[in-house]
């Protein structure tokens, strides 16, 4: 059914890889709009759905020109209905398509949970495989964008707890590019948060400096083709050996501001996937440095920094020289105006650098 | 502010009667049967409003079927007896598989006693390759397509026979082959989810439709609207079927219908043409759910049809209904029993008779207790053959994950 | 398998016209203003069927009140030239606010132009106490019940003088004693809590009522369903609005409406009595919304009333409408504009004159000035004072848990 | 407008206060249904509604007679919609009622989603006081009764990542109508998840032992009348000082019997409400014994669990001469045939413990 085009792989360690002969994606829209393209070429059975998606091309514009290129068939608007689109995604995998739905904003998963929690992740465990439901669920996530409470959650806690799902948050468009196409392959359900404040630049939480382009950045252009960026690996972004930083999506980028503004010689990693998660990778490191801070813009409790604080206390005991610090949104909603004292940007992820190595 | 000038009132809805009263279902309008229209499939839904108000009955009281639908009913008359054959094998599995619970050979059983038309009728305007996306009170769409009934007993048991591996509740089938998508809990996900599965189909060029099913106190449920909101927009191949039971454990079906006659009328809000069937004249819902199903084949959008039964057993094997309704109420059931109806019909027809009504049951139950016998040579829940622990992780993901091959050794497998 | 007979086929609803077409309306049907009948408030759903297919218009193309519906309405000449007023100052309300997103005084901005008549009257079927649970376009129902405007702009520009402390998107306004329950920025989330307000109110003997309000494309989402299936159930006194403004950011209202000819339809599949009203004609909204409220005020339960409208602006001050739709089509909608159509009927009745008018804009562009300038004295977004950021940690409970004061300190506060 | 009754208080230390003169509950059921009689009979705002609860009583039983003594507009059936559940009591507290709703089984909250987390959780917060939430939502939770992935689930995980929520799970009849009758009178809304293995009596993970009564139980009679049980403050269940295990629910009683069995003289802390928690107690006995083995029985990863195990890390760091040892539900839906395989019962606990031990 589904033809089997050359295979670009980029892989955690070589990530330097760059655009080729034509017109590579230059900011994250373009490589996820191109991801898309690529998958609606190669595989007949996908299909891109969702609020807006179709003759509009979505309110971030990640699937423009789609719906004239491949059809409306192939890609079309919803009515406003999150569990609508999720429902009606399951019952089309099941059917033996590929469907790829954006939720318009992270923040309005909630009435489609039910369908992602008990039917797509448990739906080939309860039939032992004889259905499946190889869906991919695309959101826009985290704040930056002075959306308030709500079109600024990160809800990514929300899915690292449900087993049976995959849970990816890329940092830049060559990942982007290559593990929308990974979740796109992948025989069971993903969802693919894409941290909204990177779409057109890369942010490092310096919210009042210029906004810098993709263009000017080795992770952004996407090049033209196929790739995968497999799933379940993780990336390493600065080498270290003072501590080590667990970032992902846009905290990577205000982690490693945080770093380069510090001097201290921390390995920043980028988890890339969520779930399942690189734990090698991440142990390999801690083991190493000694020291860990974990980073995300989710509330702190029950956050997913908690899952790796817990797994690397567990696997590192013997070679931390301090606790595993955790920098996360404060525990209250996202709000408006002081939506900068809100994000944990880089002065914080500073501090708490500086406080782990402190100990002794 | 002023003072309450007239109080408001909110009006709590219950059933005509509730233990210790006598049965009344006077309030129950049963058209005779033959006397409703049957228009043509591509009919504006506009203008086939009665039909969701109406009640299509085939058979008459003296089992004749009669009026436009039975007119052009094509069934012959092997199909009608394989039909009072269906039926008759349902009752005798629910009979032994609650047995087989009373017996602890299982934690759980759900019963069809008195709905049994439903499932084994519709499986009639189903093609091979169709998809149900039924609850756990259709298993009639199993038996009526040949599934193994021991392999339904090894789900029921959960024992190394089960497909699903004794990961699901017992009742909980799953069979690609036979059209049976994996029954949830959750009420209500498989109704959207079959809208889904249908517009696949639509989308692949292919020709196979779908049927949803839900119960009437799960149509409140969201997933029935979204199911309606889809159907409707995309004018999707799909029969949306409501099984009204009158019962949701110990809520009468008033309370989700609120103030609408019918439930076959939330259709109308949606543009969606809606029958109202006799759930208990197994011709009445081949007719109806050939009709639905020749309009979904034919690109007209969905039908959305509502059953009119009874549930006359306890909701599951953990109900005691006589706590919430009078316990002559079945028996009262003005619609009588499926069996019965269609067997009083195959005598009239000549087909039948009461001896070989008897004969069939003593051969139909000699089948089951078979049945019976192969799935408990492999196992019970709690004796015999059981699917390994270890195979708890599997098909968690198409490949175990390192975290999940962790947690296996650390199980001892 | 068989091989495929008839490849299944999907319907892709669009609008009539695209951008570079004509615009095009002809397919909305137009009754006369005056020609649909007023039924008694206690009449049953069932025999009302027509009021949700039809349009309730007051205001002829002379400006005249006509029909059954201007007759009984008791609305003296003050309450219309206020209603004028009302609308006059959202929309030059609406007008700064859009300047002053642009200006970079906020981050955002939702107009209401074209849909100013629907809050603005439905204010007049309220009492003191009653309760809205508003979208994001019904400002109006602030602005007619007097709320003071600069507080209004304080939300917008998120700073000091907010009531709601910066913590909410610009135009989520809330006032418990202005009857404006807090807007949500999950679509549809309040439908269902307002079905819940006026059964808390009921319950508790009280005689206030609640009024649910939402557009046409949040008709998809789930809590639609709900609100409809308790307020139907439970006969709840609430008045259930649609604002079908044609347009749900890129998507046109047939794709959320599917196959039902109108969004009032929706009502029918519950029992519940449905209006469709003209929204731009401003003494049709009162008139129908005093209708459903004295509905619910005698406990007669729910009623949905769809008021047919046209948002002219873009869906929010993210948006470019020209994407999706032509240019012109504001010009052409056939309902007009309500301030024009209010301002030719109070011409008519010989209470308001072109001079006045202008004079009347003149002044209240002076007031919404006085007011902006009030709110800006205490900051806009990115100047002037701004909640405290130790505010942040306030009222996520009432009392402060350990765990924030910690994240408090360590915040530096 | 309510009556302010006799206010007998349970603190964490004081917990072996027994019945009184009449009848007590002597069912972790019947203490609840209590407590329910109680708040319905001093509050007349208070308002007890869902699925079966009316009439019948609750497929529990639960509510079994509140209808006929309170009346059908103090207790009455739904509609099969949890979101409408949710979404009436929001409302209905946003005008100034109480209401105490069930949601027949946690596993079915999820439609509910949305209306917990977008909408009770931040009234208060959006509207800076203006509207509150004082709800409760009840929900049966856990497993042990042979109910499969739809039966059985432990969704606590999921509402303390959501602040503005408070989230409650007692061990035993006692606490259950305590902390019931504090989350009624709370003024924010209130997660209450009753352990359902543990209505009818105490269950210590032994499913092939005889069922043992809450007669028997030190904790297992409610007195009657009007008491609270604070929220917010675990109890120490046994005092010990070589490891301190943390549990809640059905898996106290596990980790007791592990712990009996063993002979470690563990400290078991019953956290009782988890969000907001008690990390006062917690710390203080960490910090005493050195080693902590956190239990639950809900799946592992991004379990709350790991938020334990984060805070205890960071914490207690210096006095921690172990990793903390998480001991959960397997990362797989709760099986049907192998639930005993799937439930963390004492001999898992206990080998945790023996784990933790060992480090020295
Ligand atoms: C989402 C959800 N809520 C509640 C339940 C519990 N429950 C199981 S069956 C049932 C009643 C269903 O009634 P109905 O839809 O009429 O189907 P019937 O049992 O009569 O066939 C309830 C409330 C559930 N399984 N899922
Ligand atoms: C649950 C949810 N899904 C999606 C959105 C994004 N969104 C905001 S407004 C809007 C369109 C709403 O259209 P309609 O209901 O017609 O109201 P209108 O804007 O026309 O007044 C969408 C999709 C949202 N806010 N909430
Ligand atoms: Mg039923
Ligand atoms: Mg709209």
């Amino acid at each position: 059914m589904m033809s089997m085009p050359r295979c670009l792989r980029i892989c955690g360690g070589n990530d330097s890889l760059r655009g080729t002969d034509a017109m590579p994606a230059t900011t994250m829209i373009d490589a996820i709009r191109d991801a898309l393209d690529v998958a609606l070429t190669d595989d007949p059975t996908v299909t891109v759905f969702g609020q807006d998606v179709g003759y509009f091309g979505g309110v971030f514009r990640c699937t423009a020109g789609l719906q004239k290129k491949h059809g409306i068939d192939r890609c079309f608007d919803t009515p406003i209905s999150e569990l609508g689109i999720v429902g009606v995604a399951i019952g089309m995998a099941a059917y033996g398509r590929k469907p790829v739905v954006e939720i318009q904003f992270a923040d309005y998963m909630y009435p489609a949970y039910d369908q992602i929690v008990s039917e797509a992740a448990r739906l080939r465990y309860r039939t032992a495989g004889e259905f499946t439901c190889p869906i991919v669920i695309r959101m826009p996530t985290g704040g930056g964008i002075f959306g308030a409470q709500t079109h600024s959650q990160s809800p990514e806690a929300l899915f690292t707890h449900v087993t049976g799902l995959k849970v990816v948050m890329p940092s830049n468009p060559i990942d982007a590019k290559g593990l929308l196409l990974s979740a796109i392959d992948d025989p069971d359900p993903v969802i693919f948060l894409e941290p909204k404040r990177l779409y057109n630049g890369p942010f490092d939480g310096h919210h009042d400096r210029p906004v810098s382009p993709w263009r000017t950045h080795p992770m952004g252009e996407a090049p033209l083709g196929r790739y995968l960026v497999p799933l379940g690996q993780a990336a390493i972004r600065r080498k270290g050996a003072a501590l080590t930083v667990l970032a992902y999506g846009t905290m990577v980028h205000v982690a490693l501001a945080a770093v380069e503004e510090t001097a201290i010689d921390a390995e920043v990693i980028d988890l890339r996937t969520l779930l399942p998660l690189d734990l090698e990778t991440i142990v390999a490191s801690v083991r190493k440095t000694g020291r860990c801070v974990v980073v995300h813009e989710a509330t702190l409790t029950s956050g997913f920094g908690a899952e790796l604080a817990a797994l690397v206390q567990a696997e590192c005991f013997w070679h931390l020289h301090a606790p595993v610090e955790r920098v996360a949104g404060w525990d209250t909603p996202y709000p408006h105006t002081n939506e900068w004292d809100y994000f944990p940007g880089p002065a914080r992820v500073a501090a708490a650098c500086r406080r782990v190595l402190e100990v002794q | 502010m002023k003072p309450v000038e007239r109080p408001l009132e909110l009006f709590f809805a219950e059933p005509a009667v509730r233990p210790g009263a006598e049965p009344d279902f006077s309030g129950l309008d049963l058209p005779a049967a033959g006397s409703l229209r049957r228009p043509p499939v591509d009919s504006p839904a506009e203008e086939m409003r009665d039909m969701a108000f109406g009640l299509i009955r085939l058979l008459d009281d003296d089992g004749q079927a009669v009026g436009p639908w039975a007119d052009t009913l094509d069934l012959d008359d092997a199909a009608r007896m394989s039909g009072l054959r269906h039926m008759m094998t349902l009752r005798a599995y629910d009979a032994r598989m609650l047995l087989a619970q009373r017996q602890q050979k299982t934690s759980f059983y759900m019963q069809h006693l008195g709905e049994e038309a439903i499932s084994c009728a519709f499986h009639l305007a189903l093609r091979s390759g169709d998809m149900n996306f039924p609850t756990y009170r259709q298993a009639g769409l199993l038996i009526a397509s040949g599934y193994p009934m021991a392999t339904m007993m090894c789900q029921v048991y959960g024992n190394d026979g089960d497909p699903v591996r004794g990961r699901q509740l017992p009742v909980f089938y799953s069979s690609k082959s036979h059209g049976f998508f994996s029954i949830s809990g959750n009420l209500g996900t498989q109704y959207v989810q079959a809208v889904g599965w249908a517009m696949g189909s639509a989308l692949s060029g292919d020709d196979k439709i779908a049927a949803a099913w839900i119960g009437d106190g799960s149509t409140a449920e969201s997933d029935f609207h979204a199911a309606l909101v889809f159907a409707s927009g995309y004018r999707v191949p799909v029969v949306l079927n409501i099984v009204n039971n009158q019962w949701a454990i110990s809520t009468f079906q008033g309370l989700a219908r609120g103030g609408a006659g019918t439930f076959a009328a939330r259709g109308l809000g949606f543009g969606i043409p809606a029958l109202r069937v006799d759930g208990n004249d197994y011709l009445a819902v081949v007719a109806a759910a050939r009709w639905a199903s020749e309009r979904a084949r034919r690109s007209l959008g969905p039908t959305l049809i509502e059953y009119v039964t009874y549930r006359v057993a306890g909701h599951s094997t953990s109900d005691d209904p006589s706590a919430y309704r009078p316990s002559g109420e079945s028996a009262c059931w003005p619609l009588g029993d499926p069996l019965m109806r269609l067997k009083q019909h195959l005598i009239a027809r000549g087909l039948w008779s009461e001896d070989r009504h008897v004969q069939a049951e003593a051969e139909i139950m000699g089948e089951v207790q078979a049945a019976q016998k192969e799935a408990e040579q492999i196992g019970t829940l709690h004796s015999g053959r059981r699917p390994s622990p270890a195979e708890m992780f599997n098909d968690v993901y198409a490949e175990m994950p390192p975290h999940l091959r962790r947690q296996r050794q650390l199980a001892g497998y």
